[in-house]
C-alpha cells in the first residue's frame, strides 16, 4: 500500500528557503506570488493491506523518524 | 489594566521582584512592560546570582583591551592586530531542538564576536551529553553536531576544535557551549554603547517573528515533565542571512558611520535597545509600527521579546543613512530606522500613534535585582580510594579499555562533519591539544583551546577550577604559543539551592586564584544557572576558553613525533595521582576520591619552561598530559605520526599503574633530539624543573618491555571504533 | 593570466582561490554576481561555499543570476571555466556540465583530506600532473554525489572527460576511498570540449605548505600557458 | 489562490536520502517497510483569481527554478 506524506513547517516557524526562493521567483519575473513555503515529501510503501494498520504504520514512522515534531507537522495521504 | 499574580508568575518573577517594579515604575506596569521587566530581570540577561562573584575575577592586564561587559573580550596581540572571543551557553534550547538549538548558539556568538568589527576566524565549542547508553543521548549528540557544523560551515567560519565528554550528569540536561573567535584592527573595535541625542536608531538583518518568544526566561528556568509545552519557542537559524549580515555590517565598517552596534540575542529588540542606551546613559524612543515583521499582526509585545535571529540593532551618525541603507541593500537585508536616542533616560515604544510602554532605562539595568544567594561551604573529597584489585589488571588492556572508551575515543566522527579548513589559515586542526589559526597574510598565529572537567569540580570545586584553568594554559603552551587571556562559560545547577551556589563560588575562587597567578586574565563570558531536571543538578561544569599568540609561524609545535631515535622527556613530577582518573574510571568503574592538586608554581614554571625551549627551537614535538596519564598521551602521540615508541619503565616509583595512568598536574611530554640531550637538560636543571626520560621513539611498535606491545594500527582500530559502533556505520 | 573569480551571496572560498591565483601572478577580479558583464579573462572561477544558503538544490538559485548567463555564453565560446564544490554544483544547474549532484549516501557534511587519482592529464587543467598520481585535496560538502545515467557515463569514460577520480593512499579506486557515493567514484568531470570543469575536492584549499600539501598548485599552473 | 507541488526524482535516478531513510527505519524497528523515496514539497500562494492562469504560473514557477527537470519530475495540485 502506498502513501504520500508531506511535512511543512509549523506555522510562524522561520521559512529560510522557502523566503529565498520566493525572492528568487519574483527575481525572475514571476508576478503575483505571494508566498512559498518549502517542506518535505515522501512516497512510503509499506506492505500491508489493512488500511487502518498500514496508516498506523506511517505514522510512527513520521514520529519516530521523518518529521521533527517541535518544528513540523505532517499530513498522511493514501497514494490515488 | 494591571497584569495579575499569576502573569507575574508565568514571566518568572517573584512577587516581591513585581513590587519593586511598581515602585520604579511608580505605577502598576502593563503587560507589555511585564514582558520587558521579565527579559532583562531574568537570571540569563541581569545575571542576579552571579554578579557580585564575577566582579571578583581578575579581569585586566597590558594586553586586554576591552573585559567583560561588552559583546566580546578584546586582547591585542601586537602590530595592529586585536583578537576578539567570547564562548556562550545555549544548553535548554539544544536539549529542546539539538539542531537547531546548536545552530543557533553558534549563530548567536558569531554575531557577539561581529558585532565588535573583527572578521570571525574560528569556532570552537564544548559538548557534554548524558550517557551513551541513555536513550536521548544518540539523538541529541547526532543533531548537535550537525547543527554545529550545519550553521559554521555554511557562514564559512572554521570550526577548529572543542570537546565532547560524556557523563550520566548531563542525561536530562545537555551542555551546548559555543565559542567564536574574531580578528580586527585595533583602532577599529565597535562598541555598544549609544552616543548623542537624536540619532537614528536602525534595525538591520531578519525581519520579526514569533520565534523564541520568551527564550530568554526558558533558559532561566529549569525543566520538568511540562517542558514539552515550551516547545515553539524554538528559533530556526538561517546561516545563509547572517553570512550576508556579517558582510554587510563589516563593509559599513570601513568608515566611520557606526556609533554604536549591538546583536539582537536573548531577549532581542528590548535588550539590545536597553543595553545600548543604559550604556550610553541616555534614552531611546522606537516606533514599533516601523519593525520590519515576517507575520501579520505582530502585536508589540511580540515584537520586543522576539528572539528572531540573525538582526543587529545600529546607532548611525547623522548623514550616513542613505550609504549605509546602500550597503545593506546591496546584501538584500532589511535597514530600517525605527527610533532615535533621546535625553528622557527612558525607554519610550509607541504603536498606532499610542505610546504602549515608557520605563526608564536605570530600572531596567542598573536597578535589576542582585542577590547575594546563601551557599554552603562544599566539602571536598579527602578520602582516597583504595582498589583491591588494582594491580591484577593488565595495563595493556587498561590502556585499550581507555582508548576505546567514548570520552577517550578518536572524535574524527564529529570533526568530518566540520569545515575546519575553510578561510585556508587554520595551520593546526582538531585533535591536538590547540587550534593554531594563522592571522591572515601576516607571520604569526594565535592557539585556542577549550577545557572543562566536571568530574574534579564535582569531587573538589576550588581545586577543580584551577585545575581547568591550568588545563587550559598547558594545552595553549603545548603547541608553542604564549597564554594570553580566557573567556568562560559557568553552566551550574539551580543557584537557588545552597550546595549548587557552594559550587559556583568556590570554582570561582579555584578559577580566580589560578588566573590571578598565571597572568591569565578573564575578558568574557557567559553563565548558565539552572541546568537542572526534576531538581538534579549537573556537576559544576566551568567552560574555559584560552587564546594565546605564537608570535613566529617557525615556531609552531604539534603532538606528532618526528624522528626514530629521538627521546621523550616528561616535565613535571609524577606521583601517580589515580583517583578520579581515566583509569579508575573505565576499568572499575569508580568515580571517586580527591582530584589531583594544583601546585600553582611548578604549573608556571614547568609552562614557561617548556614554552623557553621550544622559542629555542629543541622541541619537535609536545603534547600535555591529562586524562590518561602517561601512557594515554603517549599512545595519542604515536596515532597522530604513526610512529611507535620504546617506553622506559619508571626508576623510582614501583606501582607501574600508578606510574603510567596517575592524573598528576602541571605534566607535558616533549620529544627532543639526542643531539640536544645535554643542552634541554641544562636548561631545565637551571630552571629547577623536575624531568625523567620516558620513551624513545621508534618505528611502528608501541612498546613497555614484557608489558605491553602494540602495532600503531592496532592502537588506531581501538581508538577508532566506538562512534563507528554507536552511529551503526560499518 | 587574467582570472575572474564569481561571488555569489553564500560564497565563502571566494578568498581562499583568490590567495591561490594571486600566489602564482593572474591577474584576479571579483565579479560580483549582479554585475552585467564579465572582465576579459582567461579564467573563470565558480567558488565553493553555500550560495543561497543552498536553499532548494545547492546552485540552483546562483545558476539564475545575472552574471551566470554572461558565464554560460564565455563557457560555450570556449573560455577556461573552473567550478570548485558549489561552483560544481552551479555548472550543473546552469547546464554548462551534465548530470546531478545529490546528497552525500552517508547524508552527513563530509570534510576531510581525501586523495584522487589523475585519469587523464591531457588537458588545459592537469597537464602540470603526472597521469596516475595520488593527490591529496580537501572535500567539504553536502552534496556531492555524482550521477548520471548510464549513456551519458560511457560518453564521460569513453571521451576522457573524468580527469580525477577517488581513490585511497595508495591509489586504488575503490568503495572504501570513495567518500560521498559519486558513481565511479568520480571526483570531477568535463564537457565535451574539456574548457569546463567541475570539480568537488578544493585544489585552492592544498596550494600552501604551511596549511597542508601543495598538490593542487599544477592545476592552476597547469593553465598558464 | 493557493497550491501544493510535489517534487520527486525520477525513477532512474538514484535516492540516497530515501535510501538512507528506509534503512534507518527499519533499524530502529518498523516492519514490512518496502520503499521511501523523499522529495520537495512546495506551498505556493498566488494573488490570482482564474484558476487556470494560476496554475499556468505555477507551472512556469516549477519549470524555472523549483524543479531540475532533468532528474526530477513535479506535480501541482489546488489546495483545498
Ligand atoms: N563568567 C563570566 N566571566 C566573565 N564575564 C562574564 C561572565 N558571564 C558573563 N560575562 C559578561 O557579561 C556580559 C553579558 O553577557 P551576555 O548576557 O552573555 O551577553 P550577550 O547578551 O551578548 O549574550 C558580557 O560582557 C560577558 O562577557
Ligand atoms: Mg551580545
Amino acid at each position: 500500500m502506498k502513501f504520500e506524506v508531506t511535512v511543512t513547517l509549523k506555522k510562524d516557524v522561520l521559512d529560510p528557503q522557502g523566503k529565498v526562493v520566493s525572492q528568487t521567483l519574483k527575481n525572475i519575473g514571476i508576478k503575483n506570488l505571494t508566498q512559498v513555503r518549502q517542506g518535505k515529501y515522501f512516497e512510503i510503501d509499506v506492505d500491508e493491506k489493512d488500511s487502518s494498520k498500514a496508516i498506523d504504520q506511517v505514522k510512527e514512522m513520521c514520529e519516530k523518524l521523518l518529521v521533527n515534531q517541535i518544528i513540523e507537522d505532517f499530513k498522511i495521504k493514501k497514494a490515488g | 489594566m494591571s497584569v495579575t499574580n499569576d502573569q507575574i508568575k508565568l514571566h518568572g518573577l517573584k512577587l516581591e521582584e513585581y513590587k519593586k517594579i511598581k515602585d520604579l515604575l511608580g505605577r502598576e506596569s502593563n503587560l507589555l512592560e511585564l514582558g520587558i521587566f521579565s527579559a532583562m530581570w531574568n537570571e540569563h540577561c541581569s545575571y542576579k546570582s552571579s554578579r557580585i562573584h564575577l566582579k571578583k575575577l581578575p579581569t585586566k592586564n597590558e594586553i586586554v583591551i576591552q573585559g567583560p561587559g561588552e559583546n566580546a573580550g578584546v586582547i591585542d596581540i601586537g602590530d595592529d592586530d586585536a583578537i576578539v572571543f567570547k564562548i556562550e551557553s545555549h544548553n535548554h534550547p539544544s536539549f529542546i531542538e539539538p539542531y537547531q538549538g546548536a545552530a543557533t548558539g553558534v549563530g548567536g556568538i558569531l554575531r557577539d564576536v561581529f558585532t565588535m568589527g573583527a572578521r570571525p576566524i574560528a569556532l570552537m565549542n564544548s559538548i557534554h551529553f548524558g550517557s551513551p547508553e541513555n536513550s536521548k543521548t544518540q539523538n541529541l549528540l547526532n543533531g548537535v553536531v550537525s547543527g554545529i557544523g550545519g550553521y559554521g560551515n555554511s557562514v564559512g567560519i572554521p570550526t577548529v576544535g572543542g570537546e565532547i565528554k560524556f557523563n550520566s550528569t548531563y542525561n536530562e540536561n545537555i551542555l551546548v557551549n559555543a565559542m567564536a573567535i574574531g580578528h580586527a584592527n585595533k583602532n577599529k573595535i565597535f562598541y555598544s554603547k549609544a552616543k548623542g541625542i537624536n540619532k537614528s536608531v536602525v534595525y538591520v538583518g531578519s525581519k520579526t517573528g514569533r520565534d523564541g518568544i520568551h527564550g530568554a526566561t526558558m533558559a532561566s528556568a529549569e525543566f520538568d515533565e511540562n517542558s514539552d509545552e515550551k516547545k515553539p519557542t524554538v528559533q530556526v537559524g538561517d546561516p545563509f542571512t547572517e553570512k550576508l549580515l556579517l558582510e554587510a555590517c563589516l563593509e559599513l565598517m570601513k568608515d566611520n558611520s557606526i556609533i554604536s552596534i549591538q546583536d539582537m540575542g536573548a531577549a532581542g529588540l528590548t535588550s539590545s535597545s536597553v543595553e545600548m542606551a543604559s550604556k550610553g546613559k541616555l534614552g531611546i524612543e522606537l516606533d514599533l509600527n516601523k519593525v520590519p515583521c515576517r507575520e501579520k499582526n505582530m502585536t508589540p509585545y511580540e515584537m520586543m521579546l522576539s528572539e528572531s535571529q540573525e538582526r543587529m540593532l545600529l546607532i548611525l551618525e547623522d548623514d550616513k543613512e542613505k550609504e549605509a541603507k546602500k550597503i545593506f541593500d546591496k546584501w538584500d537585508l532589511d535597514f530600517v530606522v525605527i527610533g532615535k536616542t533621546t535625553d528622557t533616560n527612558r525607554l519610550i515604544l509607541n504603536y498606532d500613534n499610542k505610546k504602549v510602554a515608557d520605563i526608564p532605562i536605570k530600572a531596567l539595568a542598573d536597578k535589576a535585582p542582585v542577590y547575594d544567594r546563601s551557599w554552603s561551604k562544599s566539602k571536598p573529597i579527602k578520602n582516597k580510594v583504595k582498589v583491591k584489585d588494582l594491580k591484577k589488571i593488565k595495563i595493556e588492556d587498561a590502556l585499550i579499555k581507555i582508548l576505546s572508551s567514548p570520552n577517550h575515543s578518536n572524535k574524527n566522527w564529529i570533526t568530518d562533519q566540520y569545515d575546519q579548513i575553510v578561510m585556508c589559515d587554520t595551520i593546526q586542526k582538531s585533535g591536538g591539544d590547540s587550534a593554531v589559526i594563522r592571522i591572515h597574510k601576516k607571520d604569526k598565529a594565535i592557539a585556542v583551546s577549550v577545557d572543562s572537567s566536571a568530574n574534579y569540580c564535582k569531587a573538589d570545586p576550588k581545586v577543580g577550577g584551577k585545575q581547568i584553568v591550568c588545563e587550559n594554559w598547558r594545552n595553549l603552551i603545548s603547541v608553542g604559543a604564549k597564554p594570553l587571556a580566557i573567556t568562560n562559560c559557568l553552566n551550574f545547577g539551580n543557584p537557588e539551592k545552597k550546595e549548587v551556589m557552594g559550587e559556583f563560588v568556590e570554582c570561582l575562587e579555584g578559577i580566580k586564584e589560578a588566573c590571578e597567578f598565571l597572568n591569565y586574565p578573564i575578558v568574557s563570558g557567559n553563565v548558565s544557572f539552572y541546568n537542572e531536571t526534576n531538581s538534579k543538578s549537573i556537576y559544576p561544569t566551568p567552560v574555559i576558553g584560552g587564546v594565546g599568540v605564537i608570535e613566529n609561524l617557525k615556531k609552531v609545535i604539534d603532538i606528532n613525533t618526528k624522528k626514530t631515535g629521538n627521546l621523550i622527556l616528561i616535565i613535571g613530577k609524577t606521583i601517580g595521582h589515580l583517583d578520579q582518573s581515566a583509569f579508575l574510571q573505565e576499568n572499575f568503574s569508580i568515580f571517586d576520591g580527591p582530584p589531583p592538586e594544583i601546585n600553582l608554581t611548578n604549573e608556571k614554571n614547568n609552562g614557561l619552561a617548556v614554552l623557553k625551549l621550544i622559542k629555542d627551537n629543541l622541541v619537535q614535538s609536545a603534547h600535555d598530559i591529562s586524562s590518561g596519564g602517561i601512557l594515554v598521551s603517549l599512545a595519542e602521540m604515536s596515532m597522530f605520526s604513526g610512529l611507535g615508541l620504546k617506553i622506559f619503565k619508571p626508576k623510582k616509583l614501583t606501582n607501574h599503574i600508578e606510574y603510567f595512568f596517575g592524573e598528576d598536574q602541571g605534566r607535558y611530554l616533549i620529544e627532543i633530539s639526542p643531539n640536544n640531550k645535554s643542552k634541554v637538560e641544562n636548561i631545565l636543571k637551571k630552571n629547577n624543573v623536575f624531568f625523567d626520560h620516558v620513551a624513545e621513539v621508534q618505528n611502528d611498535t608501541f612498546e613497555i618491555e614484557k608489558v605491553l606491545n602494540l602495532k600503531i594500527k592496532d592502537l588506531h582500530f581501538y581508538n577508532n571504533q566506538w562512534y563507528k559502533k554507536y552511529n551503526g556505520i560499518n | 593570466m587574467k582570472s575572474s573569480v564569481i561571488v555569489f551571496p553564500g560564497s565563502n572560498c571566494d578568498r581562499d582561490i583568490a590567495i591561490a591565483l594571486e600566489k602564482l601572478q593572474f591577474k584576479n577580479s571579483m565579479v560580483w554576481h549582479k554585475e552585467t558583464e564579465l572582465p576579459k579573462s582567461d579564467l573563470i572561477v565558480l567558488p565553493g561555499g553555500f550560495s543561497y544558503g543552498d536553499y532548494l538544490r545547492s546552485g540552483a538559485i546562483a545558476a539564475k543570476s545575472n552574471i551566470l548567463s554572461e558565464v554560460v555564453d564565455a563557457g560555450k565560446k570556449g573560455a577556461l571555466v573552473l567550478g570548485i564544490c558549489n561552483g560544481f554544483q552551479i555548472l550543473i544547474e546552469c547546464g554548462l556540465l551534465k548530470g546531478a549532484l545529490l546528497r552525500n549516501s552517508g547524508l552527513k557534511f563530509i570534510s576531510k583530506d581525501i586523495f584522487v587519482k589523475v585519469i587523464s592529464n591531457k588537458n588545459k587543467f592537469f597537464n602540470k600532473y603526472q597521469s596516475e598520481e595520488v593527490l591529496k585535496l580537501n572535500i567539504a560538502h553536502n552534496e556531492g554525489n555524482y550521477f548520471t545515467n548510464k549513456e551519458h557515463l560511457k560518453e564521460l569514460e569513453d571521451n576522457d572527460l573524468i580527469p580525477i577520480k577517488y581513490c585511497n593512499e595508495k591509489g586504488e579506486i575503490d568503495s572504501n576511498s570513495n567518500p560521498n557515493g559519486s558513481i565511479n567514484n568520480i571526483a570531477g568531470i568535463f564537457n565535451n570540449n574539456k574548457n569546463i570543469l567541475g570539480m568537488m575536492p578544493h585544489p585552492e584549499r592544498m596550494s600552501d605548505k604551511l596549511l597542508s600539501s601543495e598538490d593542487g598548485l599544477p592545476l592552476f599552473l597547469s593553465l598558464i600557458n
